[in-house]
């Protein structure tokens, strides 16, 4: 059914909340407090059969008592009564369901269960779309929108996050929140029993407030679909992908090699990757992909010019370009002579710029400005090393006073260590300039922006493939 | 630009593990190269089919349910003239039936023996999420350690084959590494592609797995020299 | 020379600060700072021609002025004027100097310069032994020296840290302080005119207040000794080894492979493995070195057991311990049978053990213990996801309470996301559990301490190799 | 245990860059097997020196400042008869004065062509930081595009080389992978150490390169394919 009514999801006039509660820490009253507090700017519903006031809101017994159109409903309820809940939400109006789990703790699947039928079943003569069942629920960041038991709400941002695991959307949420990196929204497929990854995909390629888009994959239940909408993703914006559960496909006797290896995780890979997606092995580089793809930065080269306040750091990231995609750009002449003044006599006239521990924050806003200038580089990577003398804090403001004039330029930074670090880090984020912890996290994110730019490239080149 | 693919064959002969010169026989239909060869029942037939396609020849046991023929003895390569050829024939009989009381062999494949080249596996099948597939990769320990191998979809193109294929780790063998020639790339692709297109085309195939696929210069072609095929 | 008189360099009765200074930011300003602060319980006195009184010492003009012995010196002064100072040095009994800089900035190197030459010269009747020059300093925590341009004293720990890289020094104490993490003694070794990696690990190896060795190398420039010493430390304690400018071989015009290959990263990779070293590739992986490093455990097996309260965090662990060194333990019938009672009706029953989001603290403690004393399991990794409902910091004070009556069991823990678990990680930091920021680095941990004790276990069964 | 390593060999005939024929004939002092082999001034000299090894035989083209003989068709291999050999000469002198008119041969050595077996590469030299080394990896590919090597100290032994051979990503080619037999791992493993030993012994020797370094089944040994010694 593909992005049929899933304008109800992410832009609804009214949402119902079926299954709603005041029992502290019970779904029903998590979804409540996220949903009441997030700001939505429409009538937000309760139903419940046991209460009568709800978050000082007049509740309601029954779906059938719905005093007005609802077109988004979140249904928090035994398995067993969804099926009903769906039905009667149908005949309201309703378009689109994020049914989530009924209790705290995993249940058990409902994949491919008779009630997860009976579910559809009830929704189909409506083409009511349901998110779930089992899911976490569905934040919209512009929209205002937090229909979820997340512990956090992300803050506004373009990068939209797709996920099939519950705890690692949390866990996701919550390292973004502590760097200030925002959403523009996060969806969770639980059990994927209609929507999935394919008709997000659709969806999100279309959709303007998103940028980039992040999936978080443990099974894909519809290829065809998937790559189908996947390429098409892939070639308006970055398609960063996780997939969980390599070992998943278990000891399967083959008769031959064919039969052992298809099953297993390279066919994802091969699949990922004729779709234009980026696929990255592990949570870490989630999390450099998310701050990457915030930035909005698209590179028109391969080459990197590094600018450092220590020659180890420079060294690290020299290391870590010759195994990425990319490469170590060189400096042209114009560069050379400016640096030469800007810089005290012994700095290495070559890439990387050793501008040493203590230079004072303008050196560090000039030497970046010639290295954009710089037609041998197409990106610059900002290093930083705390010493006794180094103001972290000052080099971090002159980087941004320069970037201030130039929004989306190719600038990568890495404040290493955590004293002063930690809090530039959140500045960069705020201002959308991707940083990283280490040089070679930098060097990867670069490496990332690298293979993206030549895909796409390569995408415009060739007929669409199948 | 290679023959027309060959109008698909009649779906498999039977059902389940087809033996190695059914499932050959089958695929040469579809347009996959094989060497010359046939059934021989009895040592005489074995003789004046060598005759006819003449020594060297290799010697293989065929039945379904033997698939690791060279395990039990079940394959013989060089066999130079009548005389090696009755002393094979007696030697493999001895050796199989020792080794696999229980079988009773279809007959014994002769066929030409094939020169040296480049040595791949080629196979397709059907993945319960991804559909059908082609698998594409170095023989031996390519394959058997290094697990180097390149899945495209069976409905993939001769283009998209060539581009995949140089993604294998062991790619420069099929260009051609240390003054040795390069594989008939052409001929692989083509392979490749008409594979994935009859296990697409024929529903009740699931499975084929050609090991090894030997890819000989550029002009020269391929030869699969063993297939199993699974129908169900 | 090896080890002679390094004992004056980790416990000096005295220490000569040559160069204090009082004008602020100036290197002899922080050292000076950086000396007085640590607690040094012996005198430190300050050498500087044109101070009359620094930090409210009586300052002196002239090493040779000094009213009593001093076996360590500290000399900040430019090159030219450093061998005078290490002759007077040595004349007044001095046994070992650590030669700093005389400026922030990155001077030149001194290797093989005829100034450094001078230096070891003037040093050499007197057996002086000098670290350095253009080193950052020594900092040994137990004997509360801090003769260095660091801009933290780290905590008391049992971890050595050695460096050839001054900058990345700095970066290494400011991320380990901020997780409570410390040191027993951190080394620069500056231009390595004399003492080296393999004198310090010759020391090393025998000083009871170091349990393992982290060394930042950039050359090794006395290969036999390195090899030699090197053995013997990682017969002794764990030694990790990051080295950087795998690039810095160059492009080497070859008659044959042996020569271009021969110089490079190849073959360091192979020395360090000969020498029982554990390599690892980038810095992020030194951090995770450092965190299993301090906490001691060794293992006697390598399979591991997880305990999870999330499904998801669960799966990662298990997709990186199919290419980490160890393998996932079987639960055994006591085990099964334990949690059968412990956990909910709907627990995974096998390994990993899943109890789920809204698992108490309570339960966290149950399920660990059975897992510590099951027998198809040397180890045990226990991951939390932050949600709305889980209590990070309670589940984290039931680990620790466990782990009370446990010193050095072999757990490891990951708490995902920064808001809680953030804090958490410092507790556990500071009570020497290893924790880390997400399942890949928790697995890969493992499979190091799984290397380590298989290493170890192979060098008593050989006899030792050239 | 194979036969004593032989006394150290007089320090290398002469400085700089050995041909072939000449470094090999010293690494075989040393105890490193080679083909069966003479220099040929001429080609009759050529015709009796195969007639004393026996044919096949391999043909190459023999100059210290020609390191890449196969690139100037200086490699004639398979030399079936005498006449064979005559053509093959001809072709050859004609070959390499067109590609390298400077260049005046000392020869064209005459050497017995080796059976197939699994390719080596062995090389030793003197790292400046880590002192004298030897490298041992798979010949082609392995070493070319994955690098697939080993490094061990010039003075290892014979068990330490057997120990880290198998951490090469194709140690399954010497091992015997698919029916292949294994390589003479024992031979190899002796071969290392003699040519460690030699560097080490030898200040005058700057390095050695074995390219290939052919190694056949448990009990035939191995055989220097080529050899490139520097001396200064
Ligand atoms: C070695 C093994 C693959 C042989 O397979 P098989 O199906 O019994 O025999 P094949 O038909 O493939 O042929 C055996 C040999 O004869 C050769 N051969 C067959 N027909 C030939 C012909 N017409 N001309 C020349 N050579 C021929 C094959 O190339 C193969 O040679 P190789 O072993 O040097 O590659 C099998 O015994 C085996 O599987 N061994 C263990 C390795 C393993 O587990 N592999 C994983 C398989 S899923
Ligand atoms: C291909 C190349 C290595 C040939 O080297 P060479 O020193 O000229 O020639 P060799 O003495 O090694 O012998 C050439 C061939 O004859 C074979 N040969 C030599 N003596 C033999 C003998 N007695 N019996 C059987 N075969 C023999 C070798 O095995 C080799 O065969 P191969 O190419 O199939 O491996 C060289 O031309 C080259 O370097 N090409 C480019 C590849 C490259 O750059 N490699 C890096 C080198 S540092
Ligand atoms: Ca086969
Ligand atoms: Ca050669």
């Amino acid at each position: 059914m593909t992005t049929r009514n899933l304008d109800a999801l992410f832009h609804p006039s009214a949402i119902a909340l079926v299954g709603a509660s005041n029992k502290p820490g019970s779904i029903g009253a998590v979804i409540a407090e996220n949903l009441f507090e997030a700001g939505f700017p429409g009538p937000i519903l309760t139903v419940n059969a046991k209460e009568r006031v709800l978050r000082s809101s007049l509740n309601h017994a029954h779906v059938n008592d719905l005093p007005i159109p609802v077109d988004l409903a979140v249904v928090t309820a035994e398995p067993d009564q969804v099926p009903q809940i769906i039905a009667d939400l149908g005949a309201k109006g309703c378009r689109a369901a994020v049914v989530t789990a009924s209790a705290f703790g995993e249940g058990a699947k409902l994949e491919g269960t008779e009630v997860l039928q009976r579910m559809l079943d009830a929704a189909k003569p409506h083409l009511l779309r349901i998110l779930g069942p089992n899911c976490i629920g569905f934040i919209s960041t512009g929209a205002r929108i937090n229909a979820s038991v997340a512990h956090l709400m992300p803050a506004k941002g373009d990068v939209a996050f797709v996920t099939q695991s519950r705890t690692m959307a949390n866990a996701v949420l919550d390292w973004a929140s502590a760097r200030g990196i925002g959403f523009s929204h996060v969806i969770s497929l639980g059990d994927k029993g209609d929507i999935d990854f394919g008709d997000l995909l659709d969806y999100l390629a279309l959709d303007n407030t998103t940028r980039a888009i992040l999936l978080y994959v443990e099974s894909i239940t519809d290829a065809r679909k998937f790559m189908s909408a996947g390429r098409i993703a892939a070639r308006t914006k970055p398609v960063v992908v996780i997939k969980a559960g390599r070992s998943a496909a278990g000891a399967q006797a083959a008769r031959s090699h064919t039969g052992a290896l298809a099953g297993a995780d390279l066919v994802y890979d091969a699949a990922f990757r004729r779709a234009g997606m980026l696929r990255v092995p592990e949570l870490r580089e989630v999390f450099e992909a998310i701050t990457t793809l915030s930035s909005g930065i698209r590179l028109h080269g391969d080459r990197l010019a590094i600018l450092t306040n220590g020659g180890g750091a420079g060294v690290l990231a020299v290391d870590a370009l010759e195994v990425a995609d990319g490469r170590l750009g060189t400096l042209d002449a114009a560069t050379l002579s400016t640096l030469d003044a800007a810089l005290p006599a012994n700095w290495s006239r070559a890439n990387p710029v050793n501008i040493h521990a203590n230079a004072p924050p303008k050196r560090y806003a000039e030497a970046l400005k010639a290295l954009l200038a710089d037609k041998g580089s197409d990106g610059v990577l900002v290093l930083n090393c705390p010493t006794a003398v180094t103001d972290a804090k000052g080099a971090a403001d002159a980087v941004l006073e320069v970037l201030e004039t130039r929004p989306r330029a190719p600038v990568l930074t890495c404040w290493l260590g955590e004293s002063a670090a930690g809090e530039v880090r959140r500045k960069f984020a705020a201002r959308r300039v991707p940083t990283y912890e280490t040089p070679d996290e930098a060097v990867r994110a670069f490496g990332h922006l690298v293979a993206y730019q030549r895909n796409q490239t390569l995408l415009m080149e060739t007929p669409p493939a199948r | 630009a290679p023959a027309p693919v060959p109008a698909t064959p009649n779906t498999p002969p039977r059902f389940g593990l087809l033996a190695e010169y059914e499932g050959k026989a089958w695929l040469a239909d579809a347009g996959i190269p094989i060497p010359k060869g046939r059934l021989a029942r009895t040592p005489r037939e074995a003789g004046e089919i060598a005759a006819a396609i003449g020594y060297p020849v290799v010697l293989k046991a065929q039945a379904a349910e033997l698939t690791h023929k060279s395990d039990v003895g079940g394959v013989i390569v060089d066999v130079r003239d009548p005389g090696d050829l009755q002393a094979a024939w007696a030697r493999m009989t001895r050796s199989v039936s020792a080794a696999r009381p229980d079988l009773t062999l279809d007959g014994i494949l002769v066929e030409k023996m094939g020169a040296r080249g480049v040595e791949l596996v080629l196979g397709a099948r059907r993945d319960p999420q991804w559909g059908p597939l082609v698998m594409l990769g170095l023989g031996g320990v390519w394959i058997e350690v290094l697990k180097d191998v390149v899945f495209l979809p069976a409905l993939c193109s001769a283009e998209e084959v060539r581009t995949e294929l140089q993604r294998l780790k062991g790619a420069a063998l099929l260009n051609g590494a240390r003054g040795a020639p390069p594989a008939d790339i052409e001929a692989v692709s083509h392979a490749v592609v008409r594979l994935g297109r009859l296990l697409a085309e024929t529903p009740s195939l699931e499975e084929i797995d050609i090991n090894p696929l030997v890819a000989y210069p550029p002009g020269q072609g391929i030869l699969a020299l063993d297939a199993v095929v699974v129908s169900s």
